[in-house]
């Protein structure tokens, strides 16, 4: 095959822009911390209620403007919900779902994970603004499933 | 006709490389696996028990070198295991009633370490002890050593490796291990082979009475 | 001389640090990745050696058994477990497989290849197929860590990696043997 | 030499006499069933459109969900599929000189199988039992009816595969050494991946129907969804391929060009189907029970799927350039007047193309892992695919059936249906740019995707985004004017136009091109690659998830 200098130019640039993401990627994902949520653990799906630490969903105080939400998703709602926490708070979300698949999205953050049965999932966020965070379910669970949502609140 | 006799030069030669290249990298067709290969090491090297603190299930506190007089028989563990350590600890009990009643806590302990001293504080010992029932917490203790250096050290000697799986359980590998009343490593043992390491043990602690 | 550079920069790319870390760390990607791609190194790179030096291959591979037999025996010798660990824990093997892989294996298939027949070919690639199958069903099967330096499910998946890159060369061999090619060209 | 000649002259045989009743029969009812599904699923996204901007309450017999699943499997499945299998057929017919009467008889029962599939899964879908969105993940158990609809409709689909790969071998058969035509090797690519993308798909019915019928107890939740996205994604990636088709071959034609290098189209798909496969993770980046490591791995195996497309951009535009610069055209842009823009068979696929530079663009942002977690499930995703899939895909087979449907009714084109095909064009980008720019604006502010209307209990976030949902509706209504259009244009040019011959047209390539190299006809080594290229990405986690699974999901039906 013969190639042309523009587009061979073309070429290496395209190959270049994947490269450069992929780079990017990996150097947030590996050096920065900030890989998508990937939590590893699992937990019978069928019995969460009185597995730990979900047995005691809510909001617990782990450090220093440092909280730790233990959070169950269920059919159209979260466990604890209407969260309140002090603005410049690192929060630990820690959550599994009780039935269906979810999603958990707080509008306004970067906070965006599946919830799925059977799975232990894990964010966490520093919330530094105040205001009323809107948390909603994202991925479709029934028909309540608009109704599923509960609000964050950093004072 | 003479550069195929090069050609078979040259094949005789890449044979030979090959034979060379397999006997040194399996210790000359014995070690297969890092772990065979660490056996045999740790045979020959007979190292010896580093300065560890153990504390265990009755929460008391001692230096391993108090248990030195007598041979000990060691596993190391975690109790949060669900794979293999029940399974060693089951075998372990078994060697144990193997050995005659007589040499038992007189010429020999039995001892489990924890490669886990965070969880597997002196009450998970102890509960965890008593799912078997020869684990009486004297002639069988179960320990876990605190400090991380220690441990580490012990770990290494002993070529113990650990891998954390992230999500609190740990990747290791398993044997029995024998060390004598100078606190060197004698013999590591295949810990499915329950008969075998009893037999070795009474033979070792038989042919001492002899002498 | 393209060739020699693409393969160049390969090899390059693969002996990075963060690179042979991150594929290290895995161990399926491990064996079936980073070995590879070292081998694929060494394969383009070899087109120089073998225009530097056509005397020498000419004379010391002249039907490419050699060289097929001196892949194979590198080829199996990564694939045992031990090699695989110490190549984490040791510097000398590590050492030796970034030289081993891409020049006594990678090297000698690119002089080999096009001067065996089409029987040898075959041969080999069924004779690769039933190791690969051995090894998957070693892999899975054993309940046993065979690397100290891996975990038990990551030694299943290697095996289950194992076995598909064997279903995949049954199916070719498969599809060597049933379909004539001369029917279609 | 004397084979090439009784070709070239069979080949002008076919094309003086045209597609055989039978072939165009085939091919047009294939059509028909594909325009009608559009029909139907159009109206039915109007629907959802007008509700979700709080203009319409839907009554409570007709669920959103239930409207949004049937909308999903009709557009998505049975639209494209039908589509597809109708132009790759005609194509077969027209280039490798009329279909074998084996390879009809299998189209045929493909075509059965897959009414009877689609019906039994609208069944319980209008019955209200099967809610459960087109990507149906378990524990959302439907009626196992659904199911069994959605195998009888893979079968259906392997039956057309079958039939094309037995339509080639044939011809190659009988055309030793040369290259397969090129529509018919693109042919091949969508059929190869559809054929082993709808495996994976298949293994997750079978997995789920003992499941639904309650014979065992609990699913593994996580598999089933792997497997899923393992022939999701493909099949999305199956439209485009085919769209593609009529890039490289159709418009260069169209526009009184050649097309680009053989070489490089061939490799360009052979390159989509060896890739596509391992590309389905990227719509799991954020879920639990896949290692970070393994997430990072397949950002390559996603991003590289965009390599040829960037190929087929560079190819495209080289054409146009090309062909333009022939007529006189000058200018660094300004060649750009000399395309043909009054003609319908050209105006849709370029705006098709044009689509795909943001449609793709936003395809490489969100399958890189951090910025996927902030569009991940937002209306920034429904917004990409009705881009790429709603407009680049759509839009191409909407240019395509100006000349397809003609050519198989043997009538032609009027000027007054171009000039409809003209407005249809005008409508669907004007309404896509609407909604599908609302969709990506109002989903990077967090708007969920799949969710009725919703103000969640007068939240101010969310009421912020009510505006840009009106523009959601203002474009679906455009779009369903385009649809309305153009699915009368089908019917006039099927039945009512004036009789005539009109042509299927394929560009040559140039002249001065370089011979194609002959391994890029051996397809068992290309599916052999494929397949280990499926194993790099799939062994690993699928592996993983059998080994450390959790107990499974007891199935569920919350709606």
């Amino acid at each position: 095959m013969k190639f042309h200098l523009d587009e061979k130019i073309w070429l290496i640039a395209s190959f270049g822009v994947i490269i450069g993401m992929m780079l990017f990627t990996g150097y947030q994902t590996f050096v920065l911390g900030m890989g998508p949520p990937s939590g590893m653990e699992t937990i019978d799906p069928q019995k969460v209620d009185v597995t730990a630490p979900f047995d005691e969903p809510g909001v617990y105080e782990i450090g220093e403007n440092e909280y730790e939400v233990v959070m169950t998703l269920q059919l159209f709602s979260f466990t604890p919900n209407n969260i309140e926490i002090p603005a410049g708070s690192t929060v630990h979300f820690t959550m599994t779902s009780k039935d269906v698949t979810h999603g958990i999205q707080v509008a306004g953050t970067n906070i965006n994970a599946m919830v799925m049965p059977g799975h232990i999932q894990r964010i966490t966020q520093k919330f530094d603004e105040t205001g009323e965070y809107l948390v909603l379910c994202n991925e479709y669970c029934g028909t309540g499933h608009q109704f599923m949502a509960t609000t964050i609140t950093v004072k | 006709m003479i550069k195929n006799s090069q050609t078979t030069l040259s094949c005789i030669l890449v044979i030979l490389f090959g034979f060379v290249l397999f006997y040194v990298g399996t210790d000359g067709f014995r070690a297969y696996t890092a772990e065979t290969a660490r056996l045999y090491k740790l045979m020959e090297q007979n190292p010896t028990l580093p300065h560890v603190t153990l504390e265990d299930s009755n929460s008391r506190t001692y230096p391993i070198s108090d248990l030195e007089d007598k041979y000990l028989f060691i596993t190391f563990m975690y109790t949060n295991c669900g794979t293999v350590c029940p399974i060693l600890e089951m075998n372990m009990g078994q060697v144990f009633n193997l050995l005659p009643e007589e040499y038992i806590g007189e010429d020999i302990v039995f001892l489990s370490i924890s490669f886990d001293p965070e969880r597997d504080d002196p009450a998970t010992l102890a509960e965890y002890k008593s799912h078997f029932y020869n684990a009486d917490g004297e002639t069988w203790r179960m320990a876990r050593i605190e400090d991380e250096e220690e441990l580490d050290q012990l770990l290494e000697t002993f070529g113990v490796i650990v891998i954390p799986e992230g999500n609190g359980d740990f990747g290791h590998n398993s044997a029995f291990y024998l060390v004598d009343r100078n606190g060197v490593l004698i013999d590591v043992m295949d810990y499915t082979k329950m008969d075998e390491a009893a037999e070795r043990v009474i033979s070792i602690l038989e042919s001492e009475k002899g002498a | 001389m393209n060739q020699f550079i693409y393969g160049l920069i390969l090899f390059i790319v693969l002996a990075l640090p963060p690179v042979s870390n991150l594929l290290e760390s895995i161990m399926i990607v491990h064996m079936h990745m980073q070995m590879p791609l070292l081998v694929v190194a060494g394969f383009f790179m070899g087109h120089y050696f073998q225009l530097r030096f056509p005397e020498f291959f000419q004379r010391w591979n002249e039907n490419g058994i050699p060289g097929i037999l001196l892949f194979t025996i590198i080829m199996i010798y990564w694939m045992i477990p031990r090699t695989m660990d110490e190549a984490l824990t040791m510097q000398s093997v590590q050492l030796f497989k970034f030289i081993s892989l891409p020049f006594f294996a990678g090297v000698p298939l690119r002089d080999s290849w096009p001067k065996l027949s089409l029987r040898g070919k075959n041969i080999l690639i069924t004779g690769f197929t039933l190791m690969f199958i051995g090894m998957g069903l070693l892999y899975v099967l054993s309940p046993e860590q065979l690397c100290n330096n891996y975990l038990l499910v990551e030694q299943i998946t290697l095996g289950w990696g194992f076995i598909t890159m064997a279903i995949c060369m049954v199916i070719y061999l498969a599809y060597k043997t049933f379909i004539n090619e001369a029917d279609y060209e | 030499m004397e084979t090439t000649l009784k070709q070239s002259w069979r080949d002008n045989a076919y094309r003086a006499l045209g597609i055989s009743p039978e072939d165009a029969k085939l091919s047009k009812t294939y059509l028909l069933v594909s325009f009608t599904t559009l029909l139907i699923g159009g109206l039915l996204g109007l629907l959802q459109g007008l509700n979700r901007a709080g203009l319409l309450e839907l009554p409570t017999w007709l669920n959103y969900y239930q409207v949004l699943t049937a909308h999903g499997i009709l557009l998505i499945l049975v639209f494209t599929s039908f589509f597809t299998i109708g132009y790759f057929y005609a194509v077969h017919s027209h280039t490798l000189g009329g279909l074998l009467p084996k390879v009809r008889k299998l189209a045929w029962i493909g075509f059965n199988l897959k009414i009877v599939g689609l019906v039994l899964a609208v069944i319980p879908i209008l019955m209200n039992e099967a809610s459960v969105m087109f990507t149906f993940y378990p524990p959302l158990a439907a009626h196992p009816v659904f199911y069994f609809g959605l195998v009888f409709f893979v079968i259906g689909i392997w039956m057309c595969a079958f039939g094309s790969f037995i339509q080639v071998a044939n011809w190659r058969k009988e055309n030793k050494g040369q290259h397969v035509p090129i529509l018919s090797y693109f042919a091949t690519g969508v059929f190869v991946l559809l054929f082993f993308s709808s495996i994976f798909v298949a293994i997750e019915v079978f997995m789920i129907i003992p499941w639904a019928l309650g014979w065992v107890e609990t699913i593994n939740v996580m598999l089933a969804r792997t497997l899923f996205w393992a022939f999701g994604h493909t099949l999305v990636n199956i439209w485009y391929l085919s769209a593609v088709s009529a890039w490289y071959v159709v418009v260069p034609k169209v526009i009184g060009g050649r097309r680009f290098s053989d070489t490089l189209t061939r490799v360009v798909i052979i390159l989509l189907v060896v890739l596509n496969i391992p590309g389905g993770f990227h719509h799991q980046i954020i879920d639990p029970g896949i290692h970070e490591s393994v997430k990072f791995l397949h950002v390559f195996m996603s991003l590289a799927i965009g390599f040829p497309s960037l190929m087929t951009a560079y190819a495209m535009f080289a054409v146009f350039e090309k062909t333009a610069r022939k007529k006189g055209g000058r200018g660094i842009f300004r060649w750009f007047s000399k395309l043909p823009w009054g003609d319908v068979r050209f105006l849709a696929p370029m705006v098709a193309m044009i689509a795909f530079i943001p449609g793709g663009a936003g395809g490489i942002a969100q399958s890189t892992n951090q910025l996927n977690q902030v569009a991940h499930n937002t209306l920034w995703v429904v917004g990409h695919f009705h881009l790429t899939l709603g407009t680049s895909v759509a839009l191409t087979f909407f240019g395509i059936s100006y000349w397809l449907v003609p050519y198989l009714s043997k009538r032609v084109l009027t000027p007054a249906i171009n000039k409809l095909g003209i407005y249809q064009t005008i409508f669907w980008s004007a309404g896509m740019v609407f909604m599908a720019g609302a969709m990506h604006w109002v989903g990077l502010l967090g708007s969920p995707r799949r969710t009725s209307y919703t103000t969640y209990f007068d939240n101010a976030t969310a009421l912020s985004w009510d505006p840009y949902l009106m523009f959601l509706a203002v474009g679906g209504t455009l779009l369903t004017i385009g649809i309305l259009i153009q699915v009368y244009a089908v019917i006039h040019l099927m039945f009512f136009a004036p009789k005539g011959e009109t042509e299927f047209p394929i560009a040559d390539v140039e002249d001065i091109a370089t011979p194609t190299p002959y391994w890029t006809e051996r397809w068992g080594m290309i599916i052999v690659i494929m397949l280990l290229v499926i194993g790099m990405g799939y062994v690993i986690p699928v592996v993983d998830m059998i080994i450390n699974a959790p107990p499974g999901s007891p199935p569920f039906r919350p709606w």
